[in-house]
Order: C-alpha cells, then structure tokens, then sequence
C-alpha cells in the first residue's frame, strides 16, 4: 500500500493549512458563533473556498467540478477539521455532491452539480429519519404524506435541501424537497448547524432512483470525511496542547517534562497516527475499492471516534483548569468529537458492522 | 455484630431526618440563590447542619456517623444543593480547627444560617497544582495588610460575602515560608469578580482581583507566614468532606442514570446494561469505601477517594450521553425531567444560566465532570500524593 | 455501615498473617509445586490449620466448629489469599461447609460437620457441570446414570465429595458422590488441584433437599470467599511492587521516584481499597441480610475480579523484565487471578446478574 | 494513482513468492532447531532473505516494499518461525550500518543461510531501562579484550554461535561515552549461558556470563568507546523491523482468534463480537500505520508502533482467553490447533517445550504478552521517548 501524499496533495494541504490559519482563526470563528454578524463569517469564508475550488473537489470534471478522489478530500478535510469550519463544505461538498453523483439521472446532475462544484449552489442531503437510527434499511419503506429527516446537516442556509428516501424494499430515490420546513436542532457542537426537515410528499421532485446499498454507500463516503475533520481537529488539539505544556511552568518546570503529562501527550499522538491511518485507508478504499467500503468506512469511524473523544479529553486535561474556560478552543474540538461520534454511527454501530462482516453475528 | 444496620440512635436520626425532610424539601433551581439561602437557613434552624460542629458555635456536636447518615438521606430524598458549600465543608471546619475563637463565634453560626456565603480563594494563574507559587500579595501597613493580586477558580466568588484567602506575606521567604491565612470581606473596596466562563456555557467559578484591598490584622487566622500549614489542613479537610459529598453524588447521578435508561423505548444491549451494573457497582463500592476509610479521610487517603471518584463519575456521566443514541449530543435530549424542546439557540446563549433542563442533561453532566479531575487537586497530583504519602515511594 | 475489624478480628488477621508468613512461605509454596514431596507440603499445613480451627471457622457450635461468619472469614481469607494457600480451606471449610449448612439434612450435619471442622476429614463440592456454565439452572435437570461434574476443588486429595444436583425444575439435592472416578485437569493457577469427578448415579447417597435458590447461595458464598482471597493476594502484590521499586534503581534514582511507576502503584491500591470494600460489604451481607446475597456477592466478584487481574498485571510491568521471571512470585498471583476470575461466574456474568437485578434485562 | 494495488513489479514478486511459499513451506515446531536452520536456508538459497540486502553479502538489494510484502506473504502462508531473527533483523542490519567491509564478508552471508545464529548482549541485571548503566568490563590486553561481566534477557543464547555485545572498555569516562561494541564467538573459553525460565514455563530467553573471556580486538565494531552510537542504531533498526513483523505477528494472532470465536458451540454476545471487530480494527490500523509510516520508522517514531503493538496484541490475547468461557484458564483450552486433552501435569512440568498445543494456547499467549510492554524497551520508556524525541516535549 502506498499512503505517502503526492505533490497536488502536499500542495493541496499545505495551502489549505495557509488559507485557513489567514481566513479561519479562532477571531473568525468565534465571531460566528457569537455575533449577530455570525451567518456572515461563514458566509465569507463559504465564498473564499468556493474560489479555491473546494466545493466541487469530489465534483467529476464533466461537471466542471476539480474530478479529485475521497484521498484527495481526506487530506483537505484534515485541515478544514483542524480549523473547525462549519458544515457546509461536508453538506455540500461531500454529503450532497456524493448523492447526487450515486443516485441522480444524468439530467439532474448537469443541471445541480456545476452550480454546486462552483459554491454558487450549497446543497445538502437529508438521510435519516426519526427513529431509523443510522441504518438505511430502517427508514420507512415507503413516503407518507409528510417526510421528515433528521439530523439534516446545514439546511439552514442551504439552497438546495435533497431528500434521500427509500422507496420500498431495497429500492431508493433522490428527490428535491421544495418548500421544506427548517427546525433547527441544537447539538453539543456548537460550529455546526444541524436541523430537522419536513417536506409534504407532493413537493418531493424526485431526482433519480437507486438501492439502499446506494445509500450506505453515500453515508459512508462522508463517514470517511467526517473521521478525516476529527482526525485533523485531534492534530490540532494536540499541536495545542505540545504548545501549551513546553511554555506552563509549574514546580519550577515546564509541566511537559512530568512523565504524567508526557504519557498523555504521547498517547494522543499514537491515537492520532492510528487514525490517520484508518482515513487514509478508508479514503484509498473508497477510491478504488468500493466492494470494500463499507467495512473500511467502519473501521476509520470506529477509530477516528475513539481517537477524537479521546484527544479532546486529555487536551482539555493537559491544560488543567485553563483548558475548562470556554475561552480557550479545546472545548469546541471535544464537543464537535463528541457529537460527530454518533453522527453516521457511534462506535458500537460500526464495531457491529465490522462483526457482522466477519460472521460474527 | 451488626454491620449493616444502625444502631437503635442512628436509627433514631435516620426515622427523625426521614420524616423531616420528606415534609420540608423544596424543589429550587441550582441558580435561585434566595430561595437556596432560604433552604439553608431552613435545614439549620432544624437542627441538621453543623452536626459534627461544636454546640457553641451553632453546631449539633454530633459524630461522623450522623453527618453521613445525614448524606444518605439528603441523597435519597434529592435535597436542592447547597449555596454555602466552601463555608460549611471547608472554610468552617479551617475555621474550628484553627481559628482564633473570636473568629469561630463571629463567623461559623452564619455560615451555617447562610448569612454569609464563603468562597475560597488560594489557586492563581500561575499557582494552579504547584499552590506554594502564589504571588497574591499582602503588604504589610500598621493595622492592615494590603492585597494586591489575582485568585482563580474561585467558587461561589459572584454571591460570597467572605473569602478563605491565602496571600504572601515574605516575598523574599522560602517559597512555603512566606503565605498567610486570612479572612477577607468581598465588599472591601478594590476587590472585583469576574465571572469565568466554563466549557459547561456555566459560571460557576470566578476570578477575583484585589487591588490595594485593606484588610485588618484581626482577619489573620494563625501567625503570619503561618498560611501554608493552615491551607494544607484546608485542603485535606477539602478532601475529607468533598469524599463524602462526593459519594453522595455519585449515588444520584446512579439514580439518575438507572432513571434515564429504564425510560428508554429500546432496551440496552448487554454491553449497555453491563455498563450500567459497572456503573452500579462502582457507586456502591465509592459509598462504601468512603464509609470504610471515614477515619483516614482527613489524611492523604481522602486521594484515593478523590481519584477513584473523579474517574468513576467521568465514565459514569459518559455511559449516560452514550446511551442516548443517535440523540445523544443534542441539547435537552435525555435530562432527567427533560422538558422536550429544543429550543435552545446557537452559541453560549443555548447554556443561559436559567436553562435548568440543560443543566440537568447528560451533556452538562459530561462536560462538568471534564473537571472532576482537575478541581481539588489533579489526578496526576494525588496520584503522586497517594504513592508518596500513602504507599511511601521515594520523591525523587 | 460499620466496617472496622473488631477486636478478635484484628487478633484473627495478625495471628493468620504471622503464622502464614512462618509456615507457608514462598519456598513453601515452591516446594509444593515444584518437589516430589508436594502433597506433603500442602498436607503439613492443613494440619496446622486445622490446630487453630479454620476448617471449621464457619462451622457452628452445635457441631463443634467456631460457628463465626462470612466476615470473619473474609478476613482470614485474605490473609491465605495473600500466602496462596491450596484449595483446600475454600473448599473444605467454606464451599462443603456452606453446602452442608445449607441442604443436608440434621443427621447428616451431625455426622460429617465435627470432623470437618476438626480437619480430620477433607470435604468438597462438586456443583457445575460441562455445559452448564455457572448458572444453576443449566445443571442437568435430573441425574442420569452417570453424573459428571465439572471444575470441583480439591478432589483430588478430598475425604468426601459431595456433588450437588438439580433434581428437576427448582429442586436441588446434596449427596455423597461414592466410588468417584477423579480426573485431574489444570487451570492457569497451579497453586491450586481442580478436578472433573464422575459418578454413577447409583452411589449417590443423598444427604438432603433445596432448591436452585440454596446452590446459588451456597456458591455466592464461596464467591466471596474467593473474592477475599484475590483482594489478599493483591495487596501482597503491592507490597512486593512497592517494596521493589523502592529499591531498584535506574538512571540514578529509585524507579519509584518516576510518576510512570508513582501513578501505577497509586492505581493498584486504588483497585485494592474498592475491592476489599466490596469483599467487606458482601460479607456483612452474607451475614446479615442473606436477601441480597445475590448482588452483592456479584458487587465484590466484579470488583475482585478486575482488580486482582489489574493488580496482577501491573505488578509485573513494574518489575520489568524480572516479574517475567518463573522465580519470581508475581506470576502464581496472576494465574491466581485470571483463573479465579472465569470461577463462579467471570466479570460479565455477574454484570448481567446485577443488571437484570436492576431490571435492565 | 493506485494505493491499494501493488505496481505491476510488485505484483510479479507477490506472485513468485506466494506460489513459492505454497509449494514450498513446511509445519515446523518452533523448538526443532535444525530443521528451523534448515528452513531458513532453504528460504534463503531460494532468494527470499536479506531482501534490502547488499547483493554482495547475499542479499538481493531491493527495497522496503519487497520486504512489507515478503512480511505479508510470509503471514498469509504462516511460515514457522524465524530462527535467526536477530541476526536477520538486529545484527545483520547493524553491521551493514557500522561494520567493516572484512566484518560484512564474514558475517553477513552465515547469518542469511543460519549457519551461524546470533544473540544480542545489551541489557545487564542492573542496566535494563538505563541501558548506559552497563558494566561488563572489558580489559585492553594487548591484541585482545577480556571480558567479564553478566548479560541477560538475550534470546537464542542458548543456541547461538555469536553474540552482538555491547562492553565497557573505559570505566572512568562519562556513563555513555566508555562503551564498545563487540561481536563474540559464543564457543570461546569463559561464556557459559543460563536458561531464564519464564513465567510462561518456556526459557526463550537466556541469561549470559562472561569469565575473563579472550576476545580478539578485530572483532570490535566501530572505534573503541564508540559503543554508545552503535547501541542506538541498533535500537532504531530494532525497533523498525521489529515494528515491520509486529505487524505480521499482530495479523496471524488475529486470524487465529477469528478461528477461535468461530469453532465456538455458542455464539458470541454483541460485546464481545464488538471486542473481536475491535481486534480486527487495531490489528489492520497497526499494520497499515507501519506501511504510512514506514520512511520515518529508522526514527524515533518506531516507538509509536512499538507502544502501540504492545497493547493492541494484550488486549487481543485478553480477548481470546477471555472468550473461552468457563474453560478459559484450563491448559489445553482453545489452543487453535487445540489436542483437546487434558494430560498436562502440575506445575511446570505442565510447561514443557515440546507441548506445542500450550505453546499455541491463549493461556501461553495471554502470558507471553504480558512482557510485549518490556521487551525492546518499556512502555514507559518509549512513552517518554515519544514525548520528548517526537513531540518535542522539554526533557526536564
């Protein structure tokens, strides 16, 4: 296996690191969250990464999308996790994009899809439904009169709200949901919008038709991103806390040199290897070897979850009482870990997942 | 022998306590601070406050055994917290056991009555674990001292009255030789609070400043330069009492959790149910082992209990989140008299101060027990306090 | 709750600790496993456990025993748990006595109860079977022509074995297994003999009457017995660990002066003080309220079992490549602990006990 | 851009060797020495040694990536057991480092063939962890050294021919710069080796003692007093390799667990088929970390996987012990070539070399991995190298 990254993506990753540090640092993101101007911050930062092309990265070229592959995202999106951007490049970018591409007719994808590879369009998708969990085959077999998702990353300021729905069976469909109803939710991970979406049946444009295994594989795929965002914001965390413990002195010593402080450091950094690997592989996996995507998507949630909610922790730790304020940034890294690790399945799910596939259950 | 029950006195209490606070306790919010003052001077007036404090300063001159039957009851029958904890669990007892008795007649009845809330004011920002660093100083001026400098981490700071204060007072002393104990009024002129925001959207700590802050002489408790024994006795009697309300709590939060788990529509998968029988058993085992070590607690091994308490909560409060599902980070999903809603709003304002269901919620509960083992002493300091001063391994 | 030793007590653990420290040192216990006069070894200190009356500690009055209870023996366990004595007190003087107390008729006490208590006869139980796990209910539900049971202490050098059966539904019958063909089998700790014993049905010769309910008692005890013993053998795995890293030095100062070392030492004594809570509380209760026997006998197996392996473990890794050693002693307490853990039921067994006492299964 | 697939040169060497192995590997017991010694020859005459080796010491100079799939392979088909391991992995390597052009002819070409096995002498009683506490002696006389002094916890001693030897040779300089590296004959007059019984019953590991042993100046690696550097690169490259087959290792123990949990009569509960995915998961995020992290696994990084292994393949022989059930601790249970007797004896008798089926059980491997967090430096150790070495962390 070859992991190493090639020059595009050393390029890719070192500008992207630039970029943001310039137009995404902890001013910028707090403005967000507590200005009245808030929706702007993200707004601005929506339209610089539109020019960068990074909404249309996945986005195939006869979309007039970038044609790049779930590796080339992965190591984008370990940096847009190590900046805690909001959600819209994950529900557009990757989420929506991914249905689309999957699921849509080929009508709909040249209408939607060079919109949205141009960040002119911000899309997402709507999958799971109250009381389906994370599995596909729980939603409900066939539309109601009514329709409403959960979990909706980003609906709020999205222009274009898909409704992924099963269809009976194992069939599926991607429609359009016009004239959606938007209730915010609110999780622990204040950087990110999530809602819950009702659409009535008869204002679903439906978009195309495919199977539940379609679905899975569309969650999957933005599973791989979402473990990439935690695995990047856990690099981070620890940057901060190296940072943080070389400079904090206490009993006449940094606090770094206490071998309590450095074994924590030190597993946060073997947890973060480990979950690095598991991305990359996954993402490699999902390039070209999608037979094997579901177990590989399995096995980088399982440990991007652990390694995030983990790193998050012994950040907050390692910088003792400081590292409680919710001045300092380490509580936003663990509360978007702790709440992405029950997005798209928590641990068990996907250690569940990887049991089955082994004929273990 | 009878191991398990009370003794017919203790009984006694325990039938006398029950009745009692079946008819009395209140449902008050955490933040309704009249109403807790109220509460207080209520549970005092009755008589079960200060029950190991001597009768002529308010207390009950009772034993170890009622104060933690007085602990179960509380538990069992979900007593509203307490408003002046740092006076009656630390700040009191310092007092009684080296105040000047001018200072124990003027200050501990109205602590028990609630009067006058206490807070604590020994970490700074740059004496955290490593307390003997404190740079708060006390400048020597006749009749006064006079305080300049900054405290963090200062519980109940925002409605204290007084401060449980240490400062230096010898700069040029060897590090521990230097500090001083006193007792200082809030409303002097020059000390300020500033609330500090915590990762829970919460305020419950503080930060004080003292700029030129006169004090009397009389404030001092013990000798000067006297300060570092007295707040190590502080601290171990911190530990002591925090171990017991400690069990205490860990013991509702199991309730708690059991409630959450039994009101699910799905039910646990053995793993979930084995963690919540882990969760069971360390609640029992904490609540026991308090009991088991009551006459060693005012030692170093009230750090066994800290330690042991701090991960135990930490994993328990993660069991809880974690059995939520899907819903799981959502705000009000799961608090135990959840209210349903969501209606809760982007940023710090969804963690206004009055939002008693998310205060309730296990994401609250996760994220204040971040703290458990970093407040009254790290786990990495007890850690070596317990192997140092228990087990006896060499410092270095 | 009142968990101080009382005076005989206190008198009880000192006088086990220095008589055992004399009689059953190491080279003892050497000698036992290693030599051809094993046995002998291991006989020579029942009869001098037998001069001060352990066989029969639990034994009452009535039949000449000491007629004391599960917390005096707890106490004294800890000190043989510590010394890692053989089995044949546990299974003597606590699981036969238990059984004997519990379903045997008063003839039957009469007759057998003085002269275990005395040491003169060396009793056993046999309760499990193969396939039935540690749950009472899967014994077979009524004898066939052979009976077989399973992981019975002891045997091997027993005066009588006494196998306890299902008689179908709730019923339960204790009785004399005659002319038991006894076939050794090893476990991990190899401190103690462990047997399966097969019977014909026709050379029972039962003593008496119970139901499922008695069994389970009967074996709750001996769980906390068993849980005694880990938690003894634990806290002399730390005085050892202690002792040694005071010691040893590396890079110039004791190994124990390292915060790695420190901190681990602290957490084993940690794991020690919660388990011989949980030994002391099971024990009162086995004495005093025996409707709750279940829990909490499940509370201090849980808890033993985890800190004995814990410990265990942990002693070892401070001692580095040393504890690796065979000559080293830290190795029997660890196959002590792990072999004890998977005896009476092993962690998850009793977490599912007390989560369905809870009502969650 | 291919990550997964190998190029078309790769795949033809994967073919070649794998068709090789299938044809050609034998069911070896690990403790029948000459037919291990025959093996490796055989492996090696057919060109699958020394892959990253210089052809003219019998290697086959080709790169990392031969070597990651001849590891792969060499899982795949389930290889017996390397023989000379420390030749090939520790000794071989460092001599191509450090070792003189007559040094790398000698030894080089018997070390691929196992015509002469070698061992490594570094750890002493006192000098384990503080490896430069080292204090075999070796005294300057004339064209020779002699050597006194005591090695331990060195593998295959007790059949080695050579001994990779760190001595001092000036006791007076500083602990790290009197050091000297060394290659000895094993047969020379004064070394005689102990067998260290193991707490799995098994002497992998012996104990060697040097008596005024001769040993001639030629054999010194690198200058005198130059032992300290060469001890070091010796580690790295010990770890590295040792990083590379950890991987393997850690695969084969997964398929034998995932043979075990399938031959079982019951079916596992959801915990513990959640704790074999878990197994399944660190064993394949362990071995592709190795493949990422291959270029930087000469540095200081390789203790990041060794850390790693260690308690991933404790945590995976805890997981298949433990799901054997009631029988889990029984010698002779779930061995995944299991006799299915009962037969063995008590005491250490039970433990001998020839009962294979112990050997292969999860009792032996459940104990053998407790010194995985030892062996080629401690978790502790590593951990603080990591800290220091690759985060930068201060050293005090």
């Amino acid at each position: 296996m070859d992991f190493s990254l090639n020059e595009e993506q050393v390029l890719l990753r070192d500008s992207a690191r630039e970029f943001l540090g310039e137009e995404w640092p902890s001013t910028e993101l707090r403005r967000m969250l507590d200005a009245a101007d808030g929706a702007a911050a993200a707004q601005a930062l929506w339209s610089k990464m539109s020019d960068l092309g990074w909404p249309g990265l996945l986005v195939s070229e006869d979309y007039d999308g970038l044609g790049l592959g779930m590796f080339d995202l992965a190591v984008l999106m370990e940096e847009t996790g190590a900046a805690l951007i909001p959600g819209t490049l994950h529900a557009s970018g990757l989420l929506a994009v991914s249905a689309l591409e999957t699921m849509a007719n080929e009508d709909s994808c040249q209408k939607y899809l060079p919109d949205i590879a141009e960040g002119k369009l911000k899309a997402t998708a709507g999958i799971y439904e109250p009381g389906s969990g994370w599995t596909p085959m729980m939603l409900a077999p066939e539309a109601g009169e009514v329709v409403t998702k959960r979990y909706v990353p980003d609906a709020a300021s999205a222009d274009l709200i898909l409704f992924v729905n099963r269809t009976g069976g194992n069939g599926a469909q991607i429609a359009i949901a016009h004239e959606a109803q938007i209730e915010d939710i609110y999780s622990m991970d204040v950087t990110r919008s999530l809602s819950q979406v009702t659409c009535s049946a008869g204002q679903l444009e439906v978009l195309g038709e495919g199977t539940i295994a379609d679905v899975q594989a569309v969650v999957d795929r933005a599973t791989i991103g979402l473990a990439a965002e935690l695995i990047g914001g856990s690099a981070r965390v620890l940057d901060m806390t190296v940072e943080y413990v070389k400079n904090r002195k206490q009993f006449g010593r940094a606090v770094g040199s206490f071998q309590a402080v450095q074994h924590k450091a030190a597993d946060m950094l073997i947890g973060i290897e480990k979950g690095r690997t598991g991305v990359y592989y996954a993402a490699a996996v999902a390039d070209e070897r999608p037979d094997d995507l579901a177990r590989a998507a399995s096995v980088a949630k399982a440990t991007a979850n652990q390694t995030a909610v983990s790193v998050g922790e012994l950040g907050i730790q390692l910088h003792g009482g400081l590292g409680f304020t919710w001045e300092q940034d380490l509580h936003l890294y663990l509360k978007r870990a702790k709440a992405a690790e029950f997005t798209y399945g928590d641990t068990k799910w996907h250690l569940d997942r990887i049991a089955h596939g082994l004929g273990l259950s | 022998m009878t191991r398990l029950q009370d003794t017919p006195g203790e009984a006694a209490f325990r039938e006398r306590l029950r009745t009692w606070l079946e008819a009395n306790t209140p449902s008050i919010g955490k933040h309704d601070v009249d109403a807790l003052k109220a509460w207080q001077r209520t549970l005092h007036e009755a008589g079960w406050l200060g029950l190991t404090w001597p009768a002529e300063y308010g207390g009950q001159g009772l034993g170890f055994r009622e104060q933690a039957i007085f602990n179960e009851e509380a538990a069992r029958a979900r007593i509203p917290p307490g408003i002046n904890n740092i006076g009656l669990m630390i700040a009191g007892p310092a007092l009684i056991a080296v105040g000047s008795e001018e200072h124990k007649k003027r200050y501990l009845p109205k602590i028990l009555s609630a009067e006058e809330i206490w807070c604590q004011g020994f970490s700074e920002p740059n004496a955290g674990s490593d307390l003997a660093a404190l740079q708060t100083r006390a400048v020597d001026d006749g009749d006064d001292y006079v305080i300049t400098g900054q405290k963090i981490w200062t519980s109940n700071s925002l409605i204290a009255d007084y401060i449980w204060l240490l400062v230096r007072t010898d700069p040029d002393a060897p590090r521990h030789k230097g500090i001083t104990a006193l007792v200082v009024d809030m409303k002097s002129p020059g000390v300020t609070v500033k609330p500090l925001l915590q990762i829970t959207g919460e305020a419950e700590f503080g930060e004080v400043f003292f700029d030129e802050v006169r004090v009397p002489k009389a404030n001092r408790v013990g000798a000067e330069n006297d300060g570092w024994i007295i707040g190590m006795k502080t601290f171990t009697r911190e530990r002591a009492n925090i171990s017991v309300s400690l069990s205490v709590r860990l013991q509702q939060q199991f309730d708690r959790l059991l409630d959450t788990v039994r009101n699910r529509d799905v039910p646990l998968d053995p793993q979930q149910a084995r963690e919540v029988a882990q969760a069971y058993v360390d609640s029992q085992c904490l609540t026991q082992t308090c009991e088991r070590m009551a006459d060693r607690l005012f030692g170093f091994e009230s750090s066994v209990v800290k330690v042991a308490w701090a991960e135990m909560n930490q994993r328990l409060q993660r069991i809880g989140l974690d059995t939520l599902g899907p819903d799981a980070p959502l705000l009000s999903a799961g608090g135990f008299d959840q209210v349903g809603d969501t209606t809760a709003t982007f940023g710090t304002e969804a963690l206004a101060e009055d939002d008693e269901s998310y205060a309730k919620s296990w994401q609250f509960g996760y994220l204040r027990a971040r703290a458990n083992s970093i407040e009254g002493g790290t786990s990495e300091i007890l850690r070596s306090v317990i192997a140092e001063r228990v087990l006896g391994l060499p410092r270095k």
